[in-house]
């Protein structure tokens, strides 16, 4: 390989000139009715047509997608947005595709050559006019596939958890917007801590403390203060760390400061289901994500134990909650009591708070003699 | 050994459960680079890695079997005059899996609110094709076009190919995302370039701050990360609130535009205006008496609940701008935070220079006083909103909190000698 | 120099100001045991301390004048075999006021629901008015009665007159109250004694308590103070919830009872039950068709709302006991808490002994584990429920949490070698 | 005095008897009918009707009380008593007398009597099936009546306040039901963390070390324990503590542990005033009071200010308030900004937590951008 210089080993190495400016982007039509648009609607599942002040009008059609794709599947991409949507596609902020159309006619072609050429499913979007809801892709992160922190893996799951949910995304069955997140670890990388449905990856043991590994590896200072709850103190005189398996919560960041003391561990790693998170000022405030199912095992290639539990909150929900009644307001309406009892999942001690550095330690816990039976 | 296309593909039963239903599939994925790669190669194409997209199938089918990753922390890997951006990562199976002992991620800076041309993309295609895995995310979850797996040798190059992508037939060139303590890659909804609700030019804001933030987001010299996102209206299409330190919500301050007439069409097309809107603004601020929808503005608290169902009837006012939420961020190590409102309203023809007097405001004061992995929400905890107003030359305003404080406990620093 | 009734007051120009106005004045109450308990004196009686209430005059006036108080810190001082129930005070003003130089108060604990015969209330007042200042509060904000200034030569005199107070006319003695690092008075809201509300006898809870703990009691042994409130019903009447570290709330299991006749009376009487109680069922949990009151009881939150309107037509259910509420406090040093859910149900049959257990199992945990000044909902935050719960012997319900926690920092101590 | 021996001095001393029961205490138709109370009704403002099963009726008739009590005025209600009560009265739990009678006709007249012999105000009930509210007495503490710590004092705050809103006790002229509460110091003794409107003195210079003092009266490590805030830190070598204003946020609480730092300081002390707590669950759940006033001047003998500010604050709410609905509850409805633009009142820094310990640092931050102008 190295006997040729090829000219990206040769050129002035050039920095800090940022990203390509948006405007070169954007199809025409966008470009002529940017800032411009009156208003939308959809005309099914997966498509939204959009009129601008112009009376332009341009179909946004959506496709669900794995996130991680070959870049031989990104050239078909541009070989179906070259066909259809004059050179241009975008990518939504939850990972699905894009294509805009000018011609209503051509929609249903659209879509039947994504489907056979990448076998991306339309869907993904929803219609608060009529308030029915489609549900949209699992925003998630690297798990098995590159990250060194996981507890489980993230493609793995959101792929068994979608093939379960298909007919959501392709359909608007849902009474509301519905927000599904995985993270593989604690960090919670992307939207868990504030989606309607989250998976987290959980560790359940103490870091296996590799005292060489720690010498060589570690700072030690810095390993130490990286501990949330002080369960590592120094050990200065052996140059390791000592952990107390009381404080400790296995949130592995410890290992992150210092890969002399692994937090893996096969049987105890598993999966916790979150909910009630959500972002948008409408109706009801922003919210964090609360711990329904503090694990589930890694039950690797489907999951099925997380795959179903996510789906009974899903279709519980769905059949409960009123029109615009996001898993948050739906609970806020019946209460936590009836939440679980509908679900069927188990209240237990550890969903009760008891992280020290957290404001809402206190706030979570109920003041008054008001609840339901 | 299965063979596909000429190409032998490893042994792996479990992950082949995973190109089994209907939802796209990322196993086909990393076997389609597999293969698709080791062809190009064979066909003459210049190819670095063509054993690493294959690599990975070894490695994660080890994983799905194991329970466990095999991937190792990183060190630092970067390429010339940048100090982030690359996220370096190696492989435990040094041995058994040489094709990916180096697996190293290359995060680079998407164009604000994820447009593509398809000239621009298939520049990228074709240079990692060659430099690496073949493998990407689009987009990674701060937003940034994730080229996922190749060697340190090969980091330079591929820098370089997307500093000159002009040569490939993009556009433009592609620049290195941010990663460690640096700023991170700013995001933005599609705001403007599609949506009626947008309230100021997100797309716009996003890439200024982009642009003039460059060594900021090259170069880690904070605490911590820090991240911006720009969302067009308080729907939050991009998570802002959630997901980044400075988060910037369009809103508007004056009254929401009716159109009565679209409004009853909608009621005539079937929209239940009283159960859809009325009974669903959470301030019980909207009347509609089958004829006129009266909107109390004083009392409206811009959920954007009603626009949202009548997007042909109802709009935003015209007296739009922002609203600034600071600190948001996941749980480490004082628990998650939804950002909260740091500025109330900038108006939107101030907004991008305002953001940037704030922004550079703050990162002066957090890049002084934050500790070690403090992001500047837990900096702000800890000091107090007092000190933060002072840093930000805000006056208090009650739009800030939710409530007022329940103790008595007030700092009276000035009084003191 | 004012006199009244030939007793010499001391100016008192800011303090005259009080004794204006239509709301009863605590400076005429000073003045008026200032001059009786002079004129009682000469005319004879017993009286230890004739000029403390002219002392308090004195140092009151100074400290309106120099808006500061001139109370010291009291030491300890208290009765024969006892640790608390006496608050020791001492004046800065030794010189210029030596008849209030000493002025401790007694803290008497009253009978439950603070009800009284007059021959019981006479003969305190008797004693008092020997033994101390004549001044007193019905009642200290913990519900003892307040005996306000006396000496020390004269506590333990005072003491005994209230142990032997059949001496004086009463139909029993009483008893020296909380203070201290002890359990302190506790106290009931009036409960069966004139409610219909009370789901459970809060005077007897109160009184057997207070029996079986004379020496937690009187005796400070435990890091910090610990309160006990009864209230018969979810509306709180002695504020048990923010007042107690454990609160036991009266409330009922089953079906609101309704006589559906009396619904219609009151409304014909011109309550609106539409507007005054379909409407503020904060689970919207009723419905009223102008003729029958239904009630959703699965979705009853058992608020107390519906039952205050028409209390001659709803009652409680039959299934009556109490929920204990755990750790209300005021804010030193974690903050003010408002008492959570430790059981969200004990039948009423059961309460009193089921309590007994549960307090004499926290008290001991709390006496191992707490800090200097921790109370014991403080501790609780500290270790966290998990372990709580075990010490209490409950299982985790639901019920004990507006919500689940937000982040998955789950202690897992079970599964740790 | 000490030549006479008397027999309370020489009696055995006896403990732990306890309070008498409270059964002896009962009016006979209390007793008769304990526990099988049917309904009440309220009569007019300050006389409760109460029905028993049995069919029997009472009458209570609450006054309002300034709480500190010579033993002459004691004993004038027990001459009250005995005449129109049957030898029985009780106090509640905010403080107020009540008369039991079993004539209505003697009501007026018993009135009258209380007037004229005590002048305590006949009222400081409310009648919830009319949603009419009269206002109770105020729950206080000691101030520099008796304590040690006060920032300012109770009693004559008290007595300020209710001469201004008597009208309101009297009467039954407010939406709903509202608690006002003082403590005179941020002990709070007394339930101003969670009354519908609360005064609490408050300090705001640091205390001043008398190192000589601190040397002789105090123990070092439990002063030093008792700072909420980290400020103070022993000084070993001379023997007393060092503090760090920054830190300090003027609580008294090493004060209190440590009489050789007193903390009081007559032109900074003074009162601040919190808003919407509430203790019932009745509707709307427990609440914990919040600042909204950081600071009033301490102006005796009326307290001007503070009077007003309590004054606006409650006919503000009364003024604007549904039925039923508490001050918490109102706020809940029309927000905080309307809350402040109504009275008046200036939200300033100083209103926004930065208390570290406490639980509710960030839950009060609003993480939407969802508010009113
Ligand atoms: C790649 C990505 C996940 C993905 O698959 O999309 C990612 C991957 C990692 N994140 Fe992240 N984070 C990614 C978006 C996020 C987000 C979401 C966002 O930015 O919108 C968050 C939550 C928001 C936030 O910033 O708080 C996030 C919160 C974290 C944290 C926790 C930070 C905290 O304050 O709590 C860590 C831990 C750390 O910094 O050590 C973390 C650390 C990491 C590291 C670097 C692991 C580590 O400790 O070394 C991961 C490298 C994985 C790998 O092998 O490539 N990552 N990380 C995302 C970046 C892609 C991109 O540039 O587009
Ligand atoms: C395409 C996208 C923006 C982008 O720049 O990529 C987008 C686009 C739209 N969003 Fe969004 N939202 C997008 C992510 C989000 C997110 C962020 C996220 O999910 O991570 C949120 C916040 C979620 C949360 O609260 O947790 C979000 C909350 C909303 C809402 C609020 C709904 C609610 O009831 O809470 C609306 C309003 C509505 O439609 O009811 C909304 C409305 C819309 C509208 C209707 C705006 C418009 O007028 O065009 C867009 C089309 C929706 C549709 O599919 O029918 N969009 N939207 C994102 C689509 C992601 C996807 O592929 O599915
Ligand atoms: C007399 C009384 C106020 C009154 O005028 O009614 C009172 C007076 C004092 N309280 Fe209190 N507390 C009184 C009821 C309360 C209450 C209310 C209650 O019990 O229902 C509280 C709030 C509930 C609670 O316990 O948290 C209360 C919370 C405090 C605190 C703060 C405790 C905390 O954990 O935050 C202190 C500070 C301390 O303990 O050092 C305190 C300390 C004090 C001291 C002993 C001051 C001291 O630090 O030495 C006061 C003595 C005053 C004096 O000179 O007599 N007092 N104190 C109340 C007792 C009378 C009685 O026995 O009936
Ligand atoms: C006498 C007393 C109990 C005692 O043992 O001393 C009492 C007596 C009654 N209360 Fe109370 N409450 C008493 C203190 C309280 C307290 C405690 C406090 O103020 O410190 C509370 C909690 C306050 C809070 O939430 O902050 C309290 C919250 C209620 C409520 C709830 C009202 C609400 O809407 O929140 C009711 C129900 C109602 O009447 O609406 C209630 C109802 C009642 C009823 C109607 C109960 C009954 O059926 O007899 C009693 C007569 C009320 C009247 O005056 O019209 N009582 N009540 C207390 C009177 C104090 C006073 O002199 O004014
Ligand atoms: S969530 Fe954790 S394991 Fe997953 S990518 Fe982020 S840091 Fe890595
Ligand atoms: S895993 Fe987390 S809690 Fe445990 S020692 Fe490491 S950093 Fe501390
Ligand atoms: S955040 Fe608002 S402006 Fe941006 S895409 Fe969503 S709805 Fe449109
Ligand atoms: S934007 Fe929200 S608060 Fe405002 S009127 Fe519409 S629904 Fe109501
Ligand atoms: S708490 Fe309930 S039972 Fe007790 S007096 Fe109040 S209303 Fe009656
Ligand atoms: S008690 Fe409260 S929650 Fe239950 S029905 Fe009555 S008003 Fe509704
Ligand atoms: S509130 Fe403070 S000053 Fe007032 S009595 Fe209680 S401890 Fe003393
Ligand atoms: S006054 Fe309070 S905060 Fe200040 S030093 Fe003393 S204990 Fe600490």
């Amino acid at each position: 390989m190295a006997e040729e210089k090829e000219w990206e080993e040769t050129v002035e190495p050039k920095t800090d000139f940022g990203p390509p400016h948006y405007s070169i982007m954007l199809h025409p039509v966008i470009k002529n009715n940017y800032g411009k648009w009156k208003y939308h609607e959809v005309v099914r599942p997966g498509v939204i047509k959009r009129v601008a002040e112009s009376g332009d009008v341009i179909y946004v059609v959506r496709f669900g997608s794995p996130r991680l794709l070959s870049i031989y599947t990104v050239r078909d991409l541009c070989d179906i947005a070259d066909k259809y949507s004059d050179g241009y596609l975008r990518f939504t902020s939850r990972h699905n595709v894009e294509f805009f159309l000018t011609d209503p006619d051509k929609i249903e072609d659209l879509i039947k050559e994504v489907q056979e050429k990448v076998g991306f499913p339309c869907g993904g979007t929803w219609d608060a006019t009529k308030g029915e809801y489609g549900l949209t892709n699992i925003v998630h992160t690297q798990g098995w596939v590159h990250c060194h922190t996981p507890a489980t893996d993230a493609s793995g799951i959101v792929k068994a958890v979608m093939d379960e949910l298909y007919e959501y995304f392709t359909d608007h069955k849902l009474p509301a917007l519905c927000r599904i997140s995985l993270a593989c670890c604690a960090n919670m990388c992307g939207a868990v801590h504030a989606s309607d449905i989250s998976m987290v990856g959980v560790h359940r043991k103490v870091p296996k403390i590799d005292d060489d590994a720690v010498r060589r590896t570690c700072e030690i200072p810095s390993t130490v203060a990286a501990c949330p709850t002080g369960a590592l103190k120094p050990d200065m005189k052996r140059k390791t760390v000592i952990l107390d398996k009381d404080k400790c919560m296995y949130c592995g960041n410890c290992y992150t400061m210092c890969p002399g003391m692994p937090i893996f561990d096969p049987e105890n790693d598993g999966v916790a289901i979150l909910v009630g998170g959500k972002l948008s000022d409408a109706r009801y405030p922003p919210q964090l994500s609360k711990v329904v199912v503090p694990w589930l095992p890694n039950n690797p290639p489907r999951w099925p134990e997380v795959v179903q539990t996510v789906k009974k909150i899903l279709e519980t929900w769905a059949a409960h909650a009123e029109k615009y009644e996001r898993v948050a307001e739906w609970i806020h309406r019946i209460g936590w009591e009836r939440f679980f009892e509908l679900t069927g999942l188990e209240f237990t001690e550890k969903l009760i708070e008891d992280y020290h550095r957290t404001p809402y330690l206190y706030t979570t816990f109920r003041t008054s003699a008001a609840f339901r039976w | 050994m299965p063979v596909v296309d000429g190409v032998e593909l490893p042994e792996t039963p479990l992950l082949d459960e995973l190109e089994k239903g209907p939802w796209p599939s990322f196993v086909k994925e990393i076997k389609r680079a597999a293969i698709e790669q080791e062809k190009a190669m064979k066909a003459g194409k210049k190819i670095k890695l063509p054993g690493a997209a294959k690599g990975l199938l070894k490695v994660l089918e080890l994983s799905y079997k194991e329970k466990r990753t095999h991937w190792k922390h990183g060190g630092i890997v970067a390429v010339y005059g940048y100090g982030g951006g690359v996220i370096g990562r190696y492989c435990d199976l040094e041995d058994k899996v040489p094709e990916v002992w180096h697996f190293h991620t290359m995060r680079i800076n998407m164009p604000a609110g994820w447009f593509y041309s398809t000239k621009a993309l298939r520049a990228i295609c074709d240079a990692w094709e060659k430099w690496g895995s073949g493998l990407t995310n689009f987009h990674g979850s701060t937003g940034d076009i994730i080229l996922l797996g190749t060697r340190t040798e090969h980091l330079q190059p591929m820098a370089n190919a997307l500093a000159y992508l002009e040569k490939y037939g993009s556009p433009a060139p592609f620049d290195i995302g941010g990663s460690g303590s640096d700023l991170r890659t700013p995001s933005a909804c599609m705001g403007p370039a599609l949506c009626e609700f947008a309230c100021y030019d997100t797309l716009e804001a996003c890439y200024q701050f982009t642009m003039r933030y460059q060594d900021e987001l090259h170069r880690p010299m904070w605490p911590y990360k820090f991240k911006i996102k720009c969302a067009g209206c308080p729907n939050d299409c991009v998570a802002a609130k959630a997901r980044s330190d400075f988060a910037i919500i369009g809103t508007w301050k004056d009254e929401i535009q009716i159109d009565q007439e679209a409004v009853r069409e909608y009621a005539k097309a079937g929209v239940d205006i009283e159960k859809q809107v009325v009974k669903k603004c959470p301030t019980g601020a909207i009347s509609w008496d089958g004829n006129e929808l009266k909107i109390d503005n004083k009392n409206c608290i811009r959920c954007m609940h009603c626009i949202n169902v009548l997007p042909k009837a109802l709009k935003p006012g015209k007296e739009r701008g922002a609203t600034i939420l600071i600190g948001g961020k996941a749980p480490f190590l004082d628990g998650a935070i939804i950002g909260w409102v740091a500025v109330p309203f900038i108006p939107a023809d101030e907004l991008i220079d305002k953001c940037c007097e704030l922004l550079e405001a703050i990162w002066d004061w957090w890049d002084e006083n934050g500790k070690f992995r403090e992001r500047v929400g837990e900096l702000i905890w800890r000091v107090g909103m007092q000190e933060f107003l002072k840093v930000i030359g805000q006056k208090a305003d009650v739009r800030m909190v939710y409530a007022p404080r329940n103790n008595p406990f007030i700092f009276w620093r000035e009084l003191q000698e």
